[in-house]
């Protein structure tokens, strides 16, 4: 499998839903709109030549310049990137799938970016989405079980986003 | 598998009311501080939920704001039962993403060092995994064999749990004089005391009672929870990253004789040496987790073995250690290594400054307790130990 | 001045033991409780037992009473005892009546245990030193038909004696019959869910 | 007046009728258990009660070093008692087996709502 | 001496307290009863107090070897012998918790409860034979009663399970309920062969009979007693919850058990409990099939140590088998020592199925065999190959033969009465009768 031809493949199939991709990195990713990833990853997952039937981690990353010399300057518009890595038992190869968010759901400060959930597709996602919910606020539509896994259920906010504020005390606890 | 016959299959007598147990973050068996909710009826547990996060320490958050090389110590205390594989996972990953070759010989000298790793780790595992069924004794042996790996790692890095040895761009330091004999030393030693272990517990009736046919998880749910390492190849997965993963990883066994240890048509690599497979035991049981583990530790023996070797007649430098604020190059990559408990990997994403923009560290015990509550639907509420106590977890990995 | 007859004393502590806690095992509500005063009650009946020189019997209530019926019966209380049910109070009501009529029939079977000379106890001397005898093979011969306490004794005194064997043989039965019948009655009402097959 | 009944108790060796007292005292507190218990299990506790208060009879009466030359049961003694123990067992095992069928069917084990045949 | 301690004891009685209560002590007998009784509950709570201090010390060296480890060392000098003590102090100085929800009364009676069972199991367990037994309370039914005794033990576990207020206790409780009552069975049918071959349940008589040499001892005596050997250990094991059956307290599952709530001076209660019972299982043992007080070679008959020759000598030989049975019986807890250090753990099915599915019909099967043994081999040991010595098979059960009148003549041969090994109360008693 060469990334050129399956960035085709994919586009061929689903059009305007693979929005980009990047094959210079050194793993090249295939970007997909939000609303198409789960049949993206069904599709991925049942075609035979592709196969990829082992999901590695699901994670996300928060593109915000916290210093506002650096985000004048900065190359891209503050976002979330969801990332899919995936890995065929099959064939042994792997694919990096990623997805745009908002940072915030309609850019209102507080509503959590939205994105359907591969946890049907591959179970272990189950938990990664979880973790992701939990370290990024990310909402994972159709999740069966989307809590916090790593930090307490009554913690507030997400700790993984650059603009995250360690609170000043949790529970009598002091934070900073 | 009939649903008649198997053993677990509990006939109700008396109707009981439900109930649920705590078991852990404070308890022997939960491998450190993991907390299972079981939903019990008597003995048999209908339900088990797993809780995490009472390790937590925010790892990648921290990789955020640390250079490459000091976050080195970091990746020592996730799965503090393996540091040296830690280390090489993540000095790997940076390597990837800054397409830096390190010289044969230091190549060897991760060999030998990661295996010794896997050796140490995989001790602990068994023994713990005894402990886990009521046997104490195992635990013991394994910690004496460890302590010597222990040693050996003291005299090349001064540590003996946080290592910190190999970095990016190699190691830190050389093996010192004489270090490759005593590993020798140390692996003649250990080839007969494994097969003392495989007389304590492998093959110990009871044992085969407590692990054979329980928890068996079949191959497609293997990979659909995206275990790792040993839980699946346990389940006759034929997947090891040394010999599949990508090419800065496996380059390093490049040249290794060495079989990937998974059950093909009932028979084990090289497995007339070691005690049979019981009859009793079913591919991706609890028995065939432990197994596989014990027979890793062979592998690796070998593999230090045929490293040694490499390491003494290879010329150079061990490596050239990245400098400790140098600028990554921009981009991102993702590299899985093959940790004792699994696939290790680490997604690094950089914008060409010297401190990684995201440090994103996938576990492999984290995946691979995801699926106990899977494995643990209706069994005894002894199993539930014996089935957590074949993933093999470290809560330091899991949580972060 | 007597000399104390200590098997007397233990007499009176075995009884004050069983009547006692036979007591409380009545006035308890909490049936936790009164199980355990019951195991009490019934080992010190058992002392009464070897206090009376019947070591077999008392040896049996041990192991037979306590140590199995009353661990079944504690099993039992335990596998019901919810909040609601391990104490249940008795009406006032019920006391009332149940302590007219008990009252009456305690004094009315005093009265009658006392009211027979020959059984207020026998003469020191005549029983302080009678021989310790065995009788856990008298037990077990009479309960396979041979009555050896009736060997000496003449033929037309021993008519109708045959000992024990048919008893035994239906209490064997019955034994039987009773497993099956418990097993049954507590019989399994349903399977665990099939077992996932992955 | 107390102590020299006290010191009678202490001094005499007791008889078939302090034994025929300390089964009463049993076999009432068990009746009255079966009586007034609302729970299944009480009831239960009472019938043993009742049955270890016959017993110490036939036990009493069979032993010889209680024996003042009234009728003697001897070895029967004994062996009724023998019968009584284990027969006591097999009613527990039954009656425990119907309690906890009881409690199965109607959430509870109060006797007082076992009044229908049908569960 | 004695006669000094006499007239104390029994002018404190007579005048101190029974004066008030219009009684007196005749010193003739009474107050040798009631010395004799204490100075035998001291004995026995002595053995078994100081035998936990023992065997606590001895599991910890043993475990200690057994995982290459060096166990205690330092305290009390040499091996550390004086560790357990250490840890004693230590425990009773411990606070005293008790979990709120927990039934204050049970949760604190039940350790004492468990430790009168196993202590209470010695009263009838001889420690030497011969005509003048050392025994606290020569019973005839000695097996029955403890083995009955034994069984007591559970009621200390199963109420500390329930009324402790802790699932993990409730789920020991409920196991050792379900595990003690099955295994009782198997373990009271293992016991019955040794009592069907010597025609008793005294277990002096029984001991006596194995005189000689090892070849009388019953786990010799045929191919069935030598498998219920290994069953009666195995249910033994079972029955005093050591590993592999050790599910009450399983560590790993169940947190620490019944005794999960427990700590200080209660919960060490439990643990003499254990070794007592321990103990006690072994020496039944020992004296049901390892010929108890004799040696594999008769050394005191031999050298004439016995109670013909003197009241000395029957002393010396009676310490000797002492030293015999203690032995035997230290060999037996540090067997199960050995297997708890080397065995995993089986699960609360699996045992109850190794109860249900072989202890019992082995036992079953096995107590069959020597009845048929014994059918066809009377008065052979050894496997059948030796001639039977005279001592063996001679029981006494204390009522005249039949007289050849009897209309019964069913069973004269089993019927019959021997005269050795008897108590002199019985030989007196006996002579009596015959006069």
């Amino acid at each position: 499998m060469s990334e050129p031809t399956l960035v085709d493949q994919l586009k061929q199939k689903f059009g305007a839903a693979i929005t980009g991709s990047n094959l210079e990195n050194v793993d090249p990713w295939i970007e997909v709109a939000p609303e198409s990833i789960v049949a993206v990853c069904k599709y991925l997952r049942d075609e035979p030549s592709l196969a990829f039937d082992y999901c590695n981690s699901v994670t996300a990353v928060d593109y915000l310049h916290t210093d506002e010399k650096k985000a004048a300057k900065s190359e891209w518009q503050p976002h979330l990137e969801v990332v899919y890595h995936l890995f065929s038992m099959q064939h042994k190869h792997s694919l990096v799938l990623k997805a745009m968010l908002t940072r915030w759901k309609d850019d209102e400060v507080g509503e959590l970016p939205e994105i359907d959930s591969v946890a049907h597709v591959w179970r272990t996602a189950d938990w990664h989405e979880r973790e992701c919910y939990d370290l990024f606020g990310i909402h994972f539509i159709g999740h069966p079980n989307l809590r916090r896994i790593l930090c307490p259920e009554d913690w507030v906010g997400h700790p993984l986003r650059k603009d995250y504020e360690m609170p000043l005390e949790y529970h009598g606890i002091r934070g900073r | 598998m009939s649903t008649v016959d198997d053993p677990r299959t509990i006939e109700f007598d008396v109707r009981t009311d439900e109930m649920l147990v705590n078991m852990g973050p404070q308890h022997p068996s939960t491998h450190g501080v993991l907390r299972l909710v079981l939903r019990t009826d008597g003995e048999i547990v209908s339900e088990v939920t797993p809780h995490l996060g009472y390790l937590h320490r925010c790892a990648e958050k921290i990789g955020e704001n640390l250079t490459p090389r000091q976050f080195i110590p970091y990746t020592d205390r996730m799965d503090y039962l393996a540091g040296m594989n830690m280390n090489l996972g993540w000095a790997l990953a940076i390597e990837k993403l800054m397409k830096y070759e390190p010289p044969e010989k230091g190549r060897h000298l991760r060999v030998i060092i990661s295996e010794m790793g896997r050796i140490a780790s995989h001790l602990v595992g068994m023994g713990a995994y005894g402990l886990d069924l009521g046997t104490f004794s195992p635990f013991l042996y394994a910690f004496r064999e460890r302590e010597r790996i222990l040693d050996l790692f003291e005299e090349v890095c001064g540590a003996r749990l946080t290592y910190s040895y190999l970095t990016v761009g190699g190691a830190t330091a050389d093996l010192p004089p004489g270090w490759v004999e005593k590993c020798e030393a140390f692996l003649t030693q250990l080839e007969p005391i494994i097969v003392e272990y495989h007389t304590l517990l492998t093959t110990n009736s009871i044992f085969i009672k407590r692990t054979a046919g329980i928890g068996v998880m079949s191959a497609a749910t293997a990979i659909d929870y995206g275990t790792s390492g040993p839980v699946l190849r346990g389940s006759g997965v034929d997947h090891d990253l040394r010999r599949d993963g990508e090419e800065i990883y496996t380059a390093m066994y490049d040249g290794y004789a060495f079989e990937v240890i998974v059950e093909k048509n009932g028979h084990y690599p090289k497995d007339h040496q070691y005690p049979a497979v019981p009859k009793e035991a079913i591919l991706g049981d609890c028995w065939h987790r432990f197994y596989v583990r014990m027979l890793e530790v062979m592998q690796s023996i070998d593999l230090v073995r045929q490293a040694i070797d490499r390491y003494s007649t290879a010329t150079g430098n061990y490596g050239e250690p990245m400098k400790l604020n140098q600028k990554l190059p921009k981009g991102e990559v993702y590299l899985e290594t093959e940790a004792p408990r699994g696939q290790m990997g680490f997604y690094i994403v950089s914008n060409g400054e010297a401190i990684p923009w995201r440090a994103r560290a996938r576990s492999s015990s984290f995946c691979n307790l995801s699926v106990t509550s899977e494995l643990c639907r209706d069994c005894l509420i002894a199993d539930v130990p014996a089935i957590v106590g074949s993933l093999d977890i470290v809560m330091g990995e899991i949580d972060r | 001045m007597n000399a104390i007859y200590w098997p007397s004393v233990f007499f009176l502590l075995f009884g004050a033991m069983a009547c006692g806690f036979a007591l409380a095992v009545l006035l308890s509500a909490n049936i936790v409780r009164m199980a355990f005063y019951l195991v009490m009650s019934l080992a010190a009946t058992a002392g009464l037992f070897f206090l009376a020189g019947q070591e077999f019997v008392g040896a049996m209530q041990l192991l037979i009473y306590v140590g199995g019926t009353l661990v079944l019966l504690i099993f039992g209380v335990m596998l019901t005892s919810q909040e609601r049910f391990v104490n249940m109070k008795t009406l006032a009501g019920d006391w009332v009546i149940g302590m007219i009529a008990g009252g009456a029939l305690l004094s009315l079977l005093t009265a009658a245990a006392f009211s027979v000379p020959e059984w207020r106890g026998p003469e020191r001397a005549a029983v302080e030193n009678l021989p310790i005898e065995p009788n856990a093979t008298p037990i077990g011969m009479g309960l396979l038909g041979a009555r050896v306490d009736q060997i000496g004794a003449p033929a037309d005194e021993r008519a109708g004696m045959a000992g024990y064997l048919f008893p035994f043989e239906i209490v064997s039965v019955h034994l039987l019959v009773v497993l099956i019948g418990a097993a049954y009655l507590a019989r399994a009402k349903r399977r665990s869910n099939p077992l996932p097959t992955g | 007046m107390t102590t020299s009944l006290l010191a009678n108790l202490l001094t005499e060796p007791p008889g078939v009728a302090h034994y025929m007292t300390v089964g009463a005292v049993m076999f009432v507190c068990g009746a009255m258990c079966m009586a007034t218990k609302r729970n299944a299990l009480g009831v239960l506790m009472g019938i043993e009660l009742v049955l270890n208060g016959a017993n110490l009879n036939f036990i009493a009466f069979g032993s010889k070093y209680l024996d003042n030359g009234g009728p003697q049961l001897g070895l029967d003694g004994s062996l009724i008692a023998l019968f009584v123990i284990v027969l006591a067992a097999a009613e527990a095992a039954v009656a425990l087996a119907i309690a906890l069928n009881f409690y199965n069917n109607h959430d509870s084990i109060d006797v007082d709502r076992a009044d229908q045949l049908q569960g | 001496m004695a006669s000094a301690i006499n007239n104390l004891l029994d002018w404190l009685l007579t005048s101190w307290l029974l004066s008030g209560l219009g009684l007196s002590v005749s010193t003739d007998s009474a107050i040798g009863y009631v010395v004799a009784a204490f100075i035998h509950i001291a004995l026995i709570i002595n053995l078994v107090a100081v035998g936990a201090l023992v065997f606590i010390w001895l599991e910890r060296k043993i475990s200690g070897r057994i995982q290459d480890r060096l166990g205690p060392t330092r305290v009390g000098g040499k091996f550390g012998w004086l560790q357990t003590l250490a840890d004693g102090l230590k425990l009773i100085t411990k606070e005293d918790l008790m979990p709120d929800g927990a039934d204050g009364f049970l949760f604190k009676i039940a350790p004492y409860i468990s430790f009168a069972a196993s202590i209470a199991a010695f009263i009838a367990i001889p420690f030497a034979g011969g005509p003048y037994p050392w025994i606290a309370q020569h019973l005839n039914t000695g097996v029955f009663f403890v083995i009955a005794v034994l069984g007591l033990e559970v009621f200390g576990v199963i109420l500390a399970g329930y009324s402790s207020a802790s699932k993990w206790s409730l789920f020991g409780a409920m196991r050792e309920a379900a595990q003690v009552v099955s295994y009782e069975v198997p373990l009271g049918m293992c016991a019955v062969v040794p009592v069907l071959i010597a025609g008793s349940m005294d277990m002096v008589v029984i001991g006596n009979q194995q005189a000689g040499f090892f070849t009388n001892w019953f786990i010799f005596h045929d191919p069935a007693t030598f498998i219920t050997f290994w069953v009666y250990f195995t249910c033994a094991l079972a029955s005093v919850n050591r590993a592999p059956f050790d599910l009450a307290e399983a560590e790993s599952e169940l947190v620490a058990g019944f005794h999960t709530e427990y700590s200080g001076l209660r919960w060490s209660f439990f643990f003499m409990a254990e070794y007592g019972s321990m103990l006690s299982v072994s020496l039944l043992a020992s004296i049901l099939f390892l010929g108890g007080w004799h040696g594999p070679i008769p050394i005191a008959s031999l050298l004439g140590l016995t109670a013909e020759n003197g009241d000395v000598a029957g002393y010396v030989g009676n310490l000797l088998g002492l030293t015999n049975v203690l032995f035997k019986g230290v060999v037996g807890v540090s067997v199960m020592i050995w297997i708890r250090w080397t065995l995993p753990r089986l699960r609360i099915d699996q045992v109850m199925a190794t109860c249900l599915k072989y202890c019992t019909p082995i036992a079953a099967v096995m107590f069959l065999g020597a009845v048929l043994w014994q059918y066809n081999l009377p008065g052979r040991t050894f496997f059948g190959l030796l001639a039977a010595p005279p001592a063996m098979f001679s029981v006494d059960e204390g009522w005249e033969a039949p007289p050849a009148v009897t209309t019964e003549p069913a069973k004269p041969a089993m019927v019959e009465v021997r005269v050795e090994g008897l108590t002199p109360q019985q030989v007196a008693a006996n002579q009596e009768r015959g006069n």
